[in-house]
């Protein structure tokens, strides 16, 4: 399929084009940012002397071209950086150093990742599953007063915020019924069933915000599906309501429930933040509100840049399906 | 016992009654076809007898008896067996009666399965013997495309392929060839009798095109409002209709053989001999293409043409022939790729207020939030006119000359029905004071009697304010009426021009002699000549 | 974020033109639905408690500012003093733990300031997204391209570290409430302008557009003229699911210590305070949580309400069965 | 001065902010089984300690630590010369040898101090400890890429102040003299009598030249204390510690070291820690915390249940919260204005924003109250419970401002309850009455932190707070109110920019005396001669108050960190 080929290659342009205006975008917003970075990293009783020399340090000086031309070479060419006792090298694609932590923004990235993607994995197939669920029941139940009573549960999911959903969650099932061990990521390469034990109840409760918007969506399109003239025409053949509305409606709301996952998935890796720090994950979106109270624009423009590659990524994938899906669509 | 029984069928949704009193019978292998103009309620008689209306909300009365079970009583269970099994419906638009997103042979398949206790893979086999049967080439590989994959003639036989699969007794089709081009609606109803000579099944078909009736079925019903106008064989109904509606209807369809009786035709022949008007419009090797790279598609390819003050152009052809896109280039509202439109000598390129267009689509025309009044005012407060109680004058003025009243000004477009919208496009298209006006298929969306008014209205105005028309339109019978001279355009080419008696007389294109022979003749003997005259040119 | 993701109801572009158009039809079919009508009273009830907070605290003697010391009991932490958090004559919702502030006027000022917010960032979002999607459906490609680039990038962005950063750098002069609902308008339009622009692309092939530019209208009138109109139902409708998930990323901000400043109350702050206090004074958070549930709840039956009513194919989806459409569809096989 | 660095985590901040409710009412004494509060109490070794915190370790390398004492998780890791006596209460606050013989030997009027290091010191891998490592461990202090340090060192050697460290200035410090393997000499440019407090600071810990690794080191540093580092992941934000076998707990009277492992957890929500702590499930029992409080919600709850209240260590640490006047702003410039704030003020709902009196005690005095910062109760403008509006009034008009006047206090928006806007409303609040109203302008933090430390832009009124480096009047009174520590270009915490003649040479005579008793007793008079000026007006000291697991023992608090030492528990 050689148009998949020329889709994939324009994609990778496209993505490389929009992570290059993300940081853009964030250098300049963030270098207007107030707050004395080096007096930040040197510490509240530096000396003024000493606070200059950290500035030399992190060449924090340079006028905003030159260090967002720095950053640039680091992105293809690595970077050197003293220790004081050694010179280390960071090799392409570098991208630079935290001002706080000396550490290289791409080992904080590979240590942070993994928590972020395995959040937003688990919550995916918990939304997925309970928000297409109750979507499909309540369009099967249309009209009852079942499908009021789903609609309505749903819309509460989006109506209470996760900070609360996730507190009260966590005082009842670890706190008070202690079913499950309070949160406390342990990697999966570590101990996958600890892993899966410790991470269920923030699924569980980023999953019930996100559920609410899938069921509306797939109530609708499937309700949409339902009126087209092609259910007509299996009705008038005798078909079953039940494979009509398994097989034919829910075919229907194939497309736009992928469309709204693609920007669910891509959206939480960085913006579940507030699950992160309700639950002590330290993943992505947790370090990147840190970094921005810091103002360590080296992580921040890091974190930023990874989040907006899986946004990227995720409608990319998103695409793909939709395609392979309903061979109508051309891949452009 | 009669394969279909109805007495005092009776359908309300909610305070509309559809269907009021209705009584019939249809014998085994016998053909019975239920002609009326839209709203006469003949769908909803078609849907009733596989009780399609319940739990819609629809009141059903009176009795229906469907092979042997009586619809209003039966079990959901004895309506299964009865949907697809006894009795099959081939619906109207074959582009959305099939699920987009599977196998053609799947779905044929998956209705199989419903009435024969089958595997899998014995249900595609029949699915594809039935695609074979209905002429569909190479029917294995065929059977595993998509419904996009397929034309709407192919999608249509798709559709009776899927009917024929359970050897229902009787065959319920509703407006089967409406969407079909002439040259494919031709073959889907021969189609169709042939099955029927094969199987001995039942048809019920229900159409507005009185032509289809003739060609396919032994009895017929118009229906009017709801209730039967008269019913009887063909021949007599046809030939000697005994009620004045019957009557009116008929004279109203536009024929092939007949003398055109048109009224536009008698002060034509005085134009023609006064030396011919300078050409008011002239297109030179305009071409238009569409998409870029590997899907470019080439709508219009170098077509020039000439058309003269007072004079009625007709363009005629079949879908993707390129009239459409043609009428739109003419107008100025899509730029051609190549070549140029010349209005009165001077070249001239977008938007030009002496040449307006009138609509196909009656319900996209006018803007729904809008008085119709409004509507017709357009042009005129676009052009800078301040004063409203001039606007409104005019506005009115033109409401009473396309046969409205002008008191109508601030009604809006959903009060009004299809036929009388089209007028308010026509007034609207005045209102710009325009020399040429290209009509893009303005009557196909309506009924023929509707239609007739509207051909009429046309030609008045043209005599009357010496406009020069352009009639794009897929119906050779309606062209052949009103036009001066008929263009024949084939996938973006003309294939033939000129007078309009010498095309329809003698056609000298293979194309337009194959168009010619696919129009449905309203009496049987010329129907039958026109059939032997297909097999005889499909076979060259 | 996440989280308060713009929930994206089905809004299937309005191919097919209103049959009944007008503001007549559209109260007719909203009157139908009970739901939708209770939901639109408890609306305009929240609505008319938020604009007459000054009103209600005074009839109680309260104000939302002032402190009680005496009403809670210092030694154990500030705990409110009496039964259920304080309730009382004079304090009829109770008081607010270590503060002793009263909480019933708390809670309707922080009403304006929840309502408002939500309300006036939907405007923003409006705004922008209506500009920038006709914008990229009426203009040459490269425009189109370039705004849904742009369009890409804004909704790649976490909505949550932008709104950070950029209520860090506007000095703290500028009044917070404004600040904050203009951050979560010019991050939040993403969806709505990629709603406009596949709305105008669809409106832009009716005939009746074509016809105004025959009559010789520049595009811009006929875009506001012809299109504008057309778009009003899908952005109606979406805004109204707007304005709740709103509420809900002040509040997340105010959690992440950026919201609304104190001493200018609102429901995300008072959340964000009340949620230790689950056990101690429970009353404290389910208060606000409560009032918070109840809005954004109604706003989203309320916004399902307007699909129905503005969209009539949604009124016939319910009717199931072949509701067939009237003949005048007879088009032709497909457009040349 | 042991300011919450900024770099805390500020959406997981420590101390009072967002702190969930404590214990579960369900889990309360009923299934309290034989191995609860009266069990066996006499610690074992062995087991494992957990320690879960809300801020990581950031930055775990001697030179970079900016501690109070040595610090709690690091004193395991780095001794030093001298360290705090790890006793209850004020005992707590002496300072005693570690590495060291005895606390340093005084000559030249203060201005030389000598100390012997004791036999059999070794690093983790058996290597002696040398006086030259101890001076080198001082100098990588002084390195811009290892920056984070207190100022003492810079300020007090001589010839300090432009020194950047041994990666860049090959030959190293003059003002400190290595003799032999055991000895070290430091020249200081003027006396200072506390310098033995100065040297329990993780500055002073031997760093092997060999070792070093520049800003890797703090990956693994070499241990010289009871135990070494095993793992430390992300810039300290998961640090397991085990036993040094190479440490000898003869050399070493003041850490107990009683568990074998120590796993310290961080990024955790000081809600979550304290549930755990109260839950006591599993490894929780044997858990502590080293920065996060109970909130005024949680004390709530835990006052309410006598197993969890039983488990509430609570300490006082050295540290002022305050408003802060700049006299260069007016009308701040004039004295009357001052005390008739200082009159008006109605402490008690300050306290209460604070969290209750249970967290917070009022202060009158600038000196917390501990014998050993030389307390001298003072309360020169009376504001009785709840504030002297008519006397307040009276002052106001005698300044000229009859019907009241209008303010504008500066308050960062970090959620720390002690700058922050809660503290703001409550202060505003509080001067109503007297008819001072007050307009609230809340920053962000940083740019908080950046406005009140510099002179140019400092405002006229605004919230702030003080902690002592060591628990001695010095460090709390010499940079707030020494006139030579005004900085015109850079960090400047004299806020009420005092230069007054008399104040500085009290200073300077009470850093000669080198018996802390006599000069802790000058200290407290030096306080009252300042309070008159009313440049601040002290509003409330903290008291810590935080829960730790069932199996916990052997709890000590001192009145130096005011938290428990966990060089000291057992969990066995």
């Amino acid at each position: 399929m050689n148009g998949f080929t020329g889709f994939v290659l324009r994609r990778t342009v496209g993505t490389a084009v929009t992570l290059l205006a993300i940081s853009v975008i964030v250098y300049v917003v963030f270098y207007a940012t107030p707050g004395n970075v080096a007096q930040i990293t040197c510490g509240p009783r530096c000396s003024p002397e000493q606070v200059h020399q950290v500035a030399r340090q992190l060449n924090l000086d340079d006028p905003l071209f030159l260090r967002y031309w720095h950053f640039l070479q680091g992105l293809v060419a690595g970077q050197d950086y003293s220790t004081g006792t050694s010179v280390q090298h960071c090799s392409a694609p570098c991208l630079g150093l935290s001002y706080q932590s000396d550490q290289q923004v791409t080992q904080l990235i590979w240590a942070k990742l993994p928590v972020s993607l395995s959040l937003v994995a688990g919550a995916m197939v918990l939304w997925l599953l309970l928000g297409v669920g109750t979507g499909v029941l309540s369009a099967w139940r249309r009209g009852r007063f079942s499908e009021r009573v789903l609609t309505g549960v749903t819309l509460a999911g989006t109506a209470t915020p996760v900070f609360v959903i996730g507190l009260v969650l966590m005082i009842v099932v670890c706190g008070e019924l202690r079913l499950l061990p309070f949160p406390q990521y342990v990697a999966l390469t570590d101990d996958p069933e600890q892993w899966a034990w410790n991470l269920l109840l923030p699924w569980l409760s980023l999953a019930l915000i996100e559920a609410a918007a899938f069921a509306r969506l797939t109530r609708a399109s499937m309700l949409e599906t339902l009126a087209e003239d092609h259910i007509r025409t299996f009705r008038a053949y005798g078909v079953g309501e039940r494979s009509i509305v398994g097989r034919h409606a829910l075919r229907g709301a194939f497309a736009p429930v992928i469309a709204l996952n693609a920007n669910n998935v891509g959206s939480a890796i960085g913006g579940a933040v507030l699950t992160e720090t309700l639950f002590g994950l330290p993943g992505i979106g947790q370090e990147l509100v840190h970094a921005v109270n810091v103002v360590d624009l080296p992580v921040v423009v890091g974190m930023v840049l990874v989040i907006g590659f899986f946004v990227v990524l995720a409608n990319a994938v998103a695409d793909v399906l939709y395609a392979v899906a309903d061979r109508r669509v051309v891949l452009t | 016992m009669s394969l279909v029984e109805v007495t005092g069928l009776r359908v309300d949704f909610g305070e509309l009654r559809a269907v009021d009193g209705l009584s019939f019978r249809l014998e085994q292998g016998a053909a019975l076809a239920l002609v009326g103009e839209s709203g006469s309620g003949k769908s909803t008689v078609a849907s009733a007898l596989l009780g399609l209306h319940h739990g819609t909300g629809a009141r059903v009365g009176g009795s229906v008896r469907v092979a042997g079970t009586d619809v209003q009583r039966a079990s959901d269970e004895e309506l299964r067996r009865l949907r697809g099994g006894q009795a099959a419906m081939v619906f109207q638009d074959p582009l959305s009666s099939l699920d987009p997103y599977y196998a053609i042979g799947d779905q044929i398949a998956e209705v199989y399965r419903v009435h024969a206790r089958v595997s899998r893979r014995a249900a595609r086999a029949r699915a594809v013997d039935v695609l074979d049967r209905v002429g569909i080439a190479d029917a294995a590989r065929r059977s595993r495309s998509r419904p996009h994959e397929f034309s709407g003639g192919m999608r249509q036989r798709a559709l009776i392929a899927m009917a024929l699969a359970c050897e229902p007794r009787l065959l319920i089709a509703d407006e089967p060839t409406t969407a079909l081009d002439v040259t494919v609606q031709a073959q889907v109803l021969d189609l169709l009798r042939t099955l029927r000579e094969e199987t001995g099944m039942g048809l019920l078909l229900v159409t507005h095109d009185v032509g289809v009736a003739a060609e396919s079925v032994d009895e017929v019903l118009v229906m009017r409002h709801g209730r039967a106008v008269e019913h009887g064989p063909v021949s007599s109904v046809l030939g000697a209709p005994a009620q004045p509606y019957t009557r009116e209807l008929l004279a109203a369809v536009p024929r092939l053989d007949a003398p055109r009786a048109g009224s536009t035709a008698p002060e034509k022949a005085v134009l023609e001999e006064a030396a011919p008007q300078g050409a008011v419009l002239e297109a030179t090797g305009l071409r238009r293409e569409f998409g870029r790279g590997k899907r470019a598609f080439t709508a219009v390819r170098d077509v020039s043409l000439t058309l003269r003050r007072g004079e009625t152009l007709g363009v005629v052809g079949e879908s993707g022939s390129g009239k459409t896109t043609l009428g739109r280039m003419l107008v100025g509202l899509l730029e051609p790729t190549a070549g140029e439109v010349r209005y009165e000598g001077r070249p001239h390129t977008g938007v030009n207020p002496a040449v307006q267009m009138v609509f196909q689509d009656p319900v996209s025309s006018l803007n729904p939030r809008r008085s119709v009044g409004e509507s017709i005012a357009d042009p005129l407060r676009a052009r800078g006119e301040r004063d409203e109680g001039r606007i409104r004058e005019r506005a009115a003025e033109l409401l009473e000359r396309v046969g409205l009243e002008g008191a109508h000004y601030d009604r809006y477009p959903h009060e009004f029905s299809g036929g009388q919208r089209q007028r308010v496009g026509i007034a609207r298209a005045l209102a710009a004071d325009p020399r040429v006006i290209v009509c893009d298929e303005p009557v196909s969306a309506l009924d023929v009697t509707t239609q007739a008014h509207v051909v009429a209205l046309l030609g008045e105005l043209q005599r009357e304010l010496g406009l020069a028309l352009v009639f794009v339109a897929h119906d050779l019978a309606v062209v052949r009426q009103v036009s001066d001279r008929v263009a024949v355009m084939r996938q973006g080419r003309i294939v033939e021009e000129g007078p309009v008696d010498e095309v329809y007389g003698s056609p000298q294109d293979p194309y337009t002699r194959q168009l010619l022979a696919a129009v449905p003749a309203l009496d049987p003997e010329a129907a039958a000549r026109r059939r032997a005259e297909r097999r005889e040119l499909a076979a060259a | 974020m996440s989280e308060v993701l713009l929930a994206t109801g089905a809004i299937g572009t309005d191919t097919s033109v209103p049959a009944a158009s007008g503001v007549r039809q559209f109260w007719r079919r909203l009157r139908t639905q009970r739901a939708a009508l209770v939901a639109a009273g408890v609306v305009a009830l929240l609505v008319l408690v938020a604009l007459a907070a000054p009103l209600l605290t005074a009839l109680e003697g309260q104000d939302p500012t002032t402190y009680h010391p005496s009403l809670v009991d210092s030694a154990r932490g500030g705990v409110p003093i009496g039964p259920l958090g304080g309730i009382s004559g004079d304090h009829w919702l109770g008081v607010e733990p270590q503060t002793g502030r009263d909480l019933f006027a708390r809670l309707t000022y922080g009403a304006r300031v929840s309502l408002g917010v939500a309300l006036a960032a939907t405007v923003v979002q409006v705004a922008i997204g209506i500009t920038l999607g006709v914008a990229a459906a009426l203009g040459k490609r490269w425009v189109d391209q370039l705004l849904s680039r742009f369009t890409d990038i804004i909704v790649a962005m976490p909505l949550m570290i932008m709104s950070l950063a950029l209520l860090a750098i506007v000095p703290s002069s500028f009044p917070r409430p404004v600040l904050v609902a203009l951050v979560i308008g010019l991050i939040g339009w993403g969806n709505i302008a990629r709603i406009v622009r596949a709305q105008t692309l669809t409106l832009k092939e009716l005939d009746h557009v074509s016809a105004a530019r025959l009559s010789g209208w520049g595009t811009w009138s006929i875009a506001r003229r012809e299109l504008l109109p057309g778009i009003a139902a899908p952005v109606i409708t979406y805004a109204a699911l707007l304005v709740p998930s709103n509420i809900t990323v002040e509040a997340a901000l105010s959690f992440l210590g950026v919201g609304v400043k104190p001493p200018t109350p609102s429901w995300g702050q008072m959340l964000t305070a009340a949620d230790v206090w689950y056990q101690a004074a429970p009353q404290y958070l389910l208060l606000p949580a409560g009032a918070l549930f109840v809005t954004v709840f109604a706003l989203t039956v309320l916004g399902d309400g307007v699909r129905t009513a503005l969209d009539p194919r949604a009124a016939s989806r319910l009717r199931v069965g072949t509701g067939r459409r009237r003949e005048s569809k007879a088009a032709e096989g497909g457009r040349a | 001065m042991r300011q919450p660095s900024v770099t805390a985590r500020r959406v997981a901040a420590a101390s009072v902010s967002l702190v969930l409710a404590a214990g579960a009412a369900a889990c309360g004494p009923e299934d309290n089984d034989a191995k609860g509060v009266g069990g066996d109490s006499t610690p074992h070794k062995g087991g494992t300690l957990t320690v879960l915190n809300a801020g990581p370790q950031q930055d775990f390398d001697p030179a970079r630590l900016y501690t109070s004492g040595g610090g709690n998780v690091p004193s395991l890791v780095f001794r030093t010369l001298t360290t705090r006596n790890r006793e209850n209460g004020a005992a707590g606050t002496q300072v005693v040898p570690d590495l060291a013989t005895d606390t340093g030997r005084p000559s030249k009027d203060a201005t030389v101090w000598t100390y012997t290091l004791k036999k059999g010191l070794t690093y983790e891998d058996g290597t002696p400890i040398t006086s030259a490592d101890i001076k080198y461990g001082i100098e990588r202090s002084f390195a811009p890429e290892l920056s984070g340090g207190a100022p003492y060192l810079r300020d007090w050697l001589v010839g300090a102040a432009g020194y950047q460290g041994p990666y860049k200035d090959k030959k190293g410090l003059d003002a400190i003299e290595t003799p032999d393997d055991r000895t070290i000499v430091f020249h200081l440019n003027k006396p200072e009598g506390e310098f033995p407090y100065l040297a329990t600071q993780t500055q002073f810990t031997p760093v092997p030249k060999s070792k070093d690794t520049g800003t890797r080191y703090e990956e693994h540093p070499v241990s010289s204390g009871p135990y070494r580092v095993v793992r430390n992941e992300n810039d300290g934000e998961r640090l397991v510690l085990e036993r040094n076998t190479h440490w000898s707990a003869a050399t070493d009277a003041e850490r107990k070291a009683y568990p074998d492992r120590i796993d310290v957890r961080s990024g955790l929500d000081s809600s979550v820690i304290n549930q755990r702590l109260s839950a006591s499930q599993g490894a929780d029992a044997a858990a502590v915390t080293t920065d996060t409080n109970l909130g005024p919600a949680e004390l709530a709850k835990v006052s309410g249940d006598q197993d969890l209240a039983s488990r509430v260590g609570t300490g006082h640490f050295g540290y002022t919260n305050y408003l802060a006047f700049n006299p260069a702003v007016k009308p701040f410039n004039d004295v009357k204005v001052r005390q008739a704030i200082s009159y008006a003020i109605d402490r008690s709902s300050v306290v209460n924003a604070a969290g209750g009196s249970a967290l917070a005690e009022p202060a009158t005095t600038f000196l917390p109250h501990q014998k050993s910062f030389g307390y001298t109760p003072y309360d020169l403008f009376p504001a009785g419970k709840a504030g002297d509006p008519a006397k307040a009034r009276q002052l106001l008009k005698e300044a000229g401002h009859p019907n009241g006047l209008t303010v504008t206090l500066t308050h960062s928006n970090a959620k720390d309850f002690e700058t922050s806007p809660e503290i703001a409303t409550a202060v505003q609040d509080a001067l109503k009455k007297a008819g001072i109203t007050v307009k609230l302008q809340g920053l962000e933090e940083n740019d908080y932190s950046d406005k009140i430390h510099d002179v140019k832009t400092e405002p006229g009124f605004f919230l702030a707070h003080w902690g002592a480096d060591w628990p001695s009047g010095g460090p709390f009174l010499a940079p707030i109110f020494d006139g030579r520590q005004i900085v015109k270009d850079g960090a400047n915490f004299n806020t009420g920019q005092l230069n007054d003649k008399s104040v500085n040479a009290e200073i300077d005579a009470i850093n000669k005396l080198t018996d802390l008793d006599q000069a802790a007793k000058r200290w407290g008079a030096l306080d009252k001669k300042i309070g008159e000026k009313a440049l601040t007006v002290p509003l409330f000291h903290p008291v810590y108050k935080r829960l730790y697991g069932e199996d916990v023992k052997n709890i000590v608090i001192s009145d130096w960190t005011g938290v428990l030492d966990i060089s000291q528990v057992a969990v066995k």
